[in-house]
């Protein structure tokens, strides 16, 4: 009787940033580490080569089509997991304001926006 | 179907008793060892996020031609990436694990075992590790 | 007036009520059916069966012998027309809890499993692994919960059955969060309120299995059959009563003496560990008194082994058990033998119903554990209980929505002042009453442990006859309970004055009953007769409630069609 | 030697008398090592306080009621047994992220209608006639949802999510995987009226995988995994072309 009925829809915006949640949670997985340890360590500290430390070997690198694809999967993908995670952390810390439309806006848009310059970036820097 | 409350109340009964609600308390998350892990595991996004803006600008660098470029090498900028590879590294194994463990396929009509699963997980997280840092490292030649 | 009036009201959310409920909505769509219980449905003790429902579906198996075995099992008390009709209902009942979801676990080619249980000749019966009672009671309840006609009264205790003119014409129930007495009317009622376990200390039952239902229609009139018929299981752990199935001996498992001898081929040499439970249980405590038994911290024990059958087996058929094994006792069945002695298990007898349930009461049904239809006689045969639930809970389920429909409305005026009696004599007797000394627990406690005494596996005149005696006396302790809780919200201390109030009524009549059947049948084993008598006591047992603690005894005739009596041996 | 005892704290709330929920200490003798929680409990309103309220039944871990806070943890307390917190105090509390009623009994209402919104029984296109007998399930079949089908409602995998604490419309564990016992089971077909109850937006999206919920459910229903393997097949539905399908 007392039974509040809820519209009950699948809400297919939260499956879409879930499924880019999901994607991104991969693509940071499997591929940030390996960077944060060549490009972040090993390079800066000179124990092996990178192409980063040279000016010529990263243009070259930074040239190649497939180089600036994989460069924009490897950032644009993970920022909405990011952005997904962040969400909800300050959903746990006691922010539920951060489950509204706007904070939506916010964060996913943010990760879109980081999308954008990356592309930009991409496009604009070393052209093919 | 709710358990009615209905029929007549033929003695002095109360009101609807009033019940203690719950609420959660702020610091929830360093009451028990899983919750503060997992509020870790949540928060990897954030040094995460920041490296991968760094590497955004190292790119960006590029363009501001030979004579100008020179690649990030403080030991301030060090310690951020060991700090980082602890957050990433965690990040990797958790999400390998949890993944691994819900995914669900069959083959020949036989579940395949969530342990083969996450491990060729971790097996992919490898084979793309060499990859990448062969690529990193190798093209440094040229 | 505005108190809830239904057409069909069920008293009990376990397998038995919950399939009276789904019964009397599925006859007439019309049928508007409340369902009382003094829990969540799903914690009913239902919940608790481990090891199977029997029903002859397989090709090797017939109605004929199901019923045979039911009837030889009795020891020829029940009620042959009603065994007939069940075992033929019992495999449409099983397949119906198929296509409502019970995960039945299944031969390779897809058909329900079945496997060997104790006094059975054949395997029949169908199980969920080891927790057949869990999978059927949740499926049941999660099926009810389509049917828009069915309103719930969850933690509702009944006190008393309302009957007016003869007629049973609802009930009057302790809200149990709100502390609120309630009438709720219904055109007819179905009791479905399971055992009574908790009357003895040492038992398989759960703290809700207290006979409400029996001593609720006793009080309101109606006879309780046979209830000197208490079933003993060979196979309980020791200290907790938690079960063993008996589908550990089904499949296979051994039962050993402290010589690691199989003594069963002493008793039961045929059957060995299938035989019935009642000639097993006698068996394991013959040994324990020739000094056979092992003696541990909570008294004497025997073995069951089931190291045999392998970790494979264990692992698919009876998973429930080494999960019990492991966190009851810290021991693994695959490697370590069990230790089980005889537990109270089961409740024969019952408010005295008819195949359909009705009672003598007007617009009473009973069904379920509660119930005494003339099933199981002496002894119930391990497995056919849950299909009991079943039919005869789909069969009260019909007969009472098809009487409802017929019947004329309750009207408020009695009922106001019957409920208004009721709640007046719960809070004089418990909540408001000054200068009480005694607490619950104890007066529970010494019950358990008389009626442990005295109406055990062996009973004799003299042991029954204190016992008559000595709840004599606790009942009048009970007189003087004194109560600390004085809280309306969620009082359980009143429930469980309640119930210690229903539970040493039927303590008292089984043991009445007990002492007044002077033969050894079933599960009624007196030394000082130890044979059975066909000439005088192949009846039915009535007891009904005088004023005194000493029901009024008659006796009636047991029904036998095609199976003439015979010595029972295996 | 002294006899042995422990130390039970249990929270004390009678809305008829108190604000706030107290705590109130006995003292149980401790006389056997298979000594269960619930039978210190038991001791204590036999013996000592009868007023002291909880919800219990088989006492084997079976019917679910037993559910309590038993050193901040959520535990059967049939099953969580005294030695292993004696010769300290052993804290009980009712389960957390429940409005409590009494004592150390919780309302449990939300989740029976939660229970319900899923929609837990067999739905068909074509109902079976009863003559025709059972359908045909191999029990490799059964396996893919026996997992699922273990769950007794206790209500631990509740109290242990973060999530429904800070949320209560959030569908929750047991309710979802529920939902994925009859989703998995072959002689269902009612999956595409459950999804809408699942996939909305406080249903299974609102779990951020905490986890806690499978660590401390008693019965190994691993409800985490039912709620991210719903997340996923949801989303591979609408992802993938042929995903879309029954
Ligand atoms: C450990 C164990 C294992 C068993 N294994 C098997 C087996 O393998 N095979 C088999 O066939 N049988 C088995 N049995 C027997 C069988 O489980 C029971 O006989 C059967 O489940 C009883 O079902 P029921 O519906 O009659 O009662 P229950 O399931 O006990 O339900 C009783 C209902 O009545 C309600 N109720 C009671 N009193 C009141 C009141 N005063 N007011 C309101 N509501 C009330 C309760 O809340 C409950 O919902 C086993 C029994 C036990 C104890
Ligand atoms: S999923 Fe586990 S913890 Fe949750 S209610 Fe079910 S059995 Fe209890
Ligand atoms: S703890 Fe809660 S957040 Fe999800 S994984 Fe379990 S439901
Ligand atoms: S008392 Fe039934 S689960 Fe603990």
């Amino acid at each position: 009787m007392s039974e509040a009925v809820k519209p009950q829809r699948l809400a297919l915006m939260h499956l879409f940033w879930w499924f880019m949640f999901a994607q991104g949670g991969v693509i940071a997985a499997l591929l940030i580490p390996v960077h944060v340890l060549v490009q972040g360590i090993l390079g800066p500290l000179g124990i092996v080569p990178v192409v980063d430390r040279h000016y010529d070997t990263w243009v070259s690198v930074l040239g190649n089509p497939l180089v600036k694809l994989y460069l924009l999967v490897l950032i644009a993908f993970p920022f909405f997991h990011f952005a997904h995670r962040l969400r909800y952390l300050l959903v746990d810390f006691g922010v539920p304001a951060a489950k509204s439309v706007p904070a939506q806006v916010v964060f996913y848009g943010g990760a879109v926006v980081v999308t954008l310059v990356t592309v930009y970036i991409l496009l604009t820097t070393v052209p093919i | 179907m709710t358990t009615e409350a209905t029929a007549e109340a033929t003695t002095e009964a109360p009101a609807a008793p009033r019940e203690y609600s719950w609420r959660m308390p702020a610091n929830w998350w360093t009451r028990n060892r899983h919750y503060f892990l997992y509020t870790v595991r949540e928060f990897t996004a954030l040094p995460l996020a920041l490296w991968l803006l760094w590497l955004l600008v190292e790119i960006r660098r590029a363009g501001d031609g030979p004579a100008r470029y020179a690649p990030h090498s403080s030991t301030a900028f060090v310690v951020f990436s060991v700090v980082v590879l602890a957050f990433a590294l965690y990040h990797s194994y958790t999400f390998l694990t949890l993944a691994g463990t819900i995914l669900h396929f069959k083959v020949l009509d036989r579940p395949v075992p969530a342990r083969l699963i996450v491990l060729s997980q971790f097996a992919a997280w490898a084979a793309a590790s060499v990859v990448v840092a062969f690529v990193l490292i190798w093209f440094a030649h040229e | 007036m505005d108190f809830e009036s239904y057409d069909v009201l069920v008293v009990g959310g376990g397998l038995a009520g919950i399939r009276a409920a789904i019964a009397a909505v599925e006859a007439n769509p019309r049928v508007r059916v409340g369902m009382v219980s003094k829990v969540y449905p799903m914690r009913s003790h239902t919940v608790s069966a481990e090891g199977g429902a029997a029903a002859a579906l397989g090709p090797g198996d017939s109605f004929e012998t199901h019923a045979f075995d039911t009837i030889k099992g009795s020891d020829y008390l029940a009620d042959q027309e009603v065994v007939e009709a069940f075992v033929r209902e019992a495999p449409v009942e099983i397949i119906q809890m198929e296509h409502w979801g019970c995960p039945w676990s299944r031969n390779p080619d897809g058909t329900i499993a079945v496997r060997p249980f104790g006094g059975m000749t054949t395997w029949r019966t169908c199980f969920a692994a080891d927790k057949t009672g869990f999978h059927m009671l949740h499926a049941v309840f999660q099926t009810s919960l389509k049917y828009p006609q069915i309103t719930r009264h969850d933690e509702a205790f009944v006190t008393k059955l309302l009957v007016e003119d003869s007629r049973c014409v609802g009930v009057v129930a302790l809200d149990i969060r709100s502390g609120r007495f309630d009438a709720i009317t219904a055109k007819s009622v179905i009791l479905a309120t399971g055992g009574l376990g908790r009357v003895y200390a040492f038992t398989t039952n759960g703290n809700i299995c207290t006979g409400d239902g029996m001593a609720l229609a006793y009080r309101a009139g109606a006879g309780l059959k046979d209830m000197e018929m208490v079933q003993f299981h060979p196979t309980g752990l020791p200290f907790t009563g938690i079960l063993i199935t008996e589908a550990v001996r089904g499949e296979g498992g051994y039962l050993l003496n402290k010589d690691g001898e199989r003594f069963l081929k002493r008793y039961v040499p045929n059957k060995m560990e299938l035989g019935p439970r009642d000639i097993i249980s006698r068996a394991m405590t013959t040994e324990f008194e020739e000094g056979r038994g092992f003696e541990g911290p909570h008294g004497k024990y025997m073995h069951l082994d089931v190291r045999h059958l392998g970790e494979k087996v264990i692992d698919r058929k009876l998973p429930f058990m080494r999960e019990l094994g492991r966190e009851f006792l810290g021991i693994d069945i695959v490697t370590d033998p069990i230790p089980v002695r005889p537990v109270q298990h089961y409740m024969m007898g019952g408010v005295d119903a008819n195949i359909s349930g009705e009672t003598p009461i007007l617009g009473l049904y009973a069904a379920g554990e509660c119930a005494n239809v003339g099933l199981n006689g002496g002894n119930r045969l391990g497995s056919n209980s849950l299909p009991e639930c079943l039919v005869f809970g789909a069969a009260a389920g019909r007969a009472a929505a098809h009487y409802a429909s017929s019947a004329r409305p309750v009207t408020a005026n009695p009922v106001d002042a019957m409920l208004w009696d009721e709640a007046r004599r719960v809070e004089a007797e418990y909540l408001e009453k000054k200068g009480g000394d005694e607490r619950i627990g104890p007066i529970r406690e010494e019950m358990q442990r008389e009626m442990d005494a005295g109406a055990g596996v062996f009973r004799t005149k003299e042991g029954l006859s204190r016992l008559v005696r000595n709840l004599g006396g606790l009942r009048e302790r009970f007189e003087k309970v004194r109560i600390d809780d004085s809280s309306r919200t969620f009082n359980t201390e009143i429930i469980a004055a309640l119930e210690l109030d229903f539970m040493l009524e039927v303590a008292s009549v089984i043991a009445f009953t007990a002492l007044a059947r002077e033969e050894s049948r079933g599960a009624h084993a007196r030394r000082d007769f130890p044979e059975r008598d066909d000439e005088h006591f192949l009846k039915h047992t009535l007891a009904f409630h005088t004023n005194t603690l000493a029901p009024r005894l008659e006796y009636s005739d047991v029904h036998i069609t095609t199976f003439k009596p015979q010595a029972r041996s295996y | 030697m002294p006899d042995k005892t422990i130390t039970v704290r249990a929270t004390r709330f009678d809305p008829e008398r108190d604000r706030e929920p107290r705590m109130q200490s006995y003292e149980v003798p401790f006389t056997d090592e298979s000594m269960v929680v619930l039978d210190a409990l038991n001791h204590v309103k036999s013996h000592i306080d009868g007023s002291l309220s909880y919800r219990w039944s088989c006492r084997m871990g079976i019917c679910g009621s037993c559910g309590m806070m038993v050193n901040g943890t959520p535990k059967l307390t049939c099953n969580a047994f005294l030695r292993d917190y004696w010769p300290r105090p052993v804290v009980v509390q009712p389960l957390n992220n429940f409005p409590i009623i009494r004592d150390l009994v919780i309302d449990m209402d939300d989740f029976m209608h939660k229970l319900k919104s899923i929609k837990p029984w067999i739905i068909r296109k074509q109902e079976l006639p009863l003559g025709a007998g059972e359908h045909r399930q191999s029990n490799e079949q059964i396996d893919d949802f026996r997992q699922f089908s273990e769950c007794i409602n206790c209500m631990l995998c509740y109290a242990a999510c973060p999530v429904y604490g800070l949320n209560n419309e959030f569908l929750g564990p047991a309710a979802t995987a529920l939902a994925r016992r009859y989703n998995l089971d072959s002689r269902d077909q009612g999956l595409k009226e459950r999804l809408p109850v699942l996939g909305e937006a406080e249903g299974i999206w609102e779990c951020s995988f905490v986890g806690e919920c499978s660590v401390v459910c008693p019965k190994g229903v691993d409800p985490a995994k039912a709620i991210q393997q719903t997340k996923l097949d949801t989303t591979m539905r609408f992802v993938l072309p042929y995903g879309n399908r029954e």
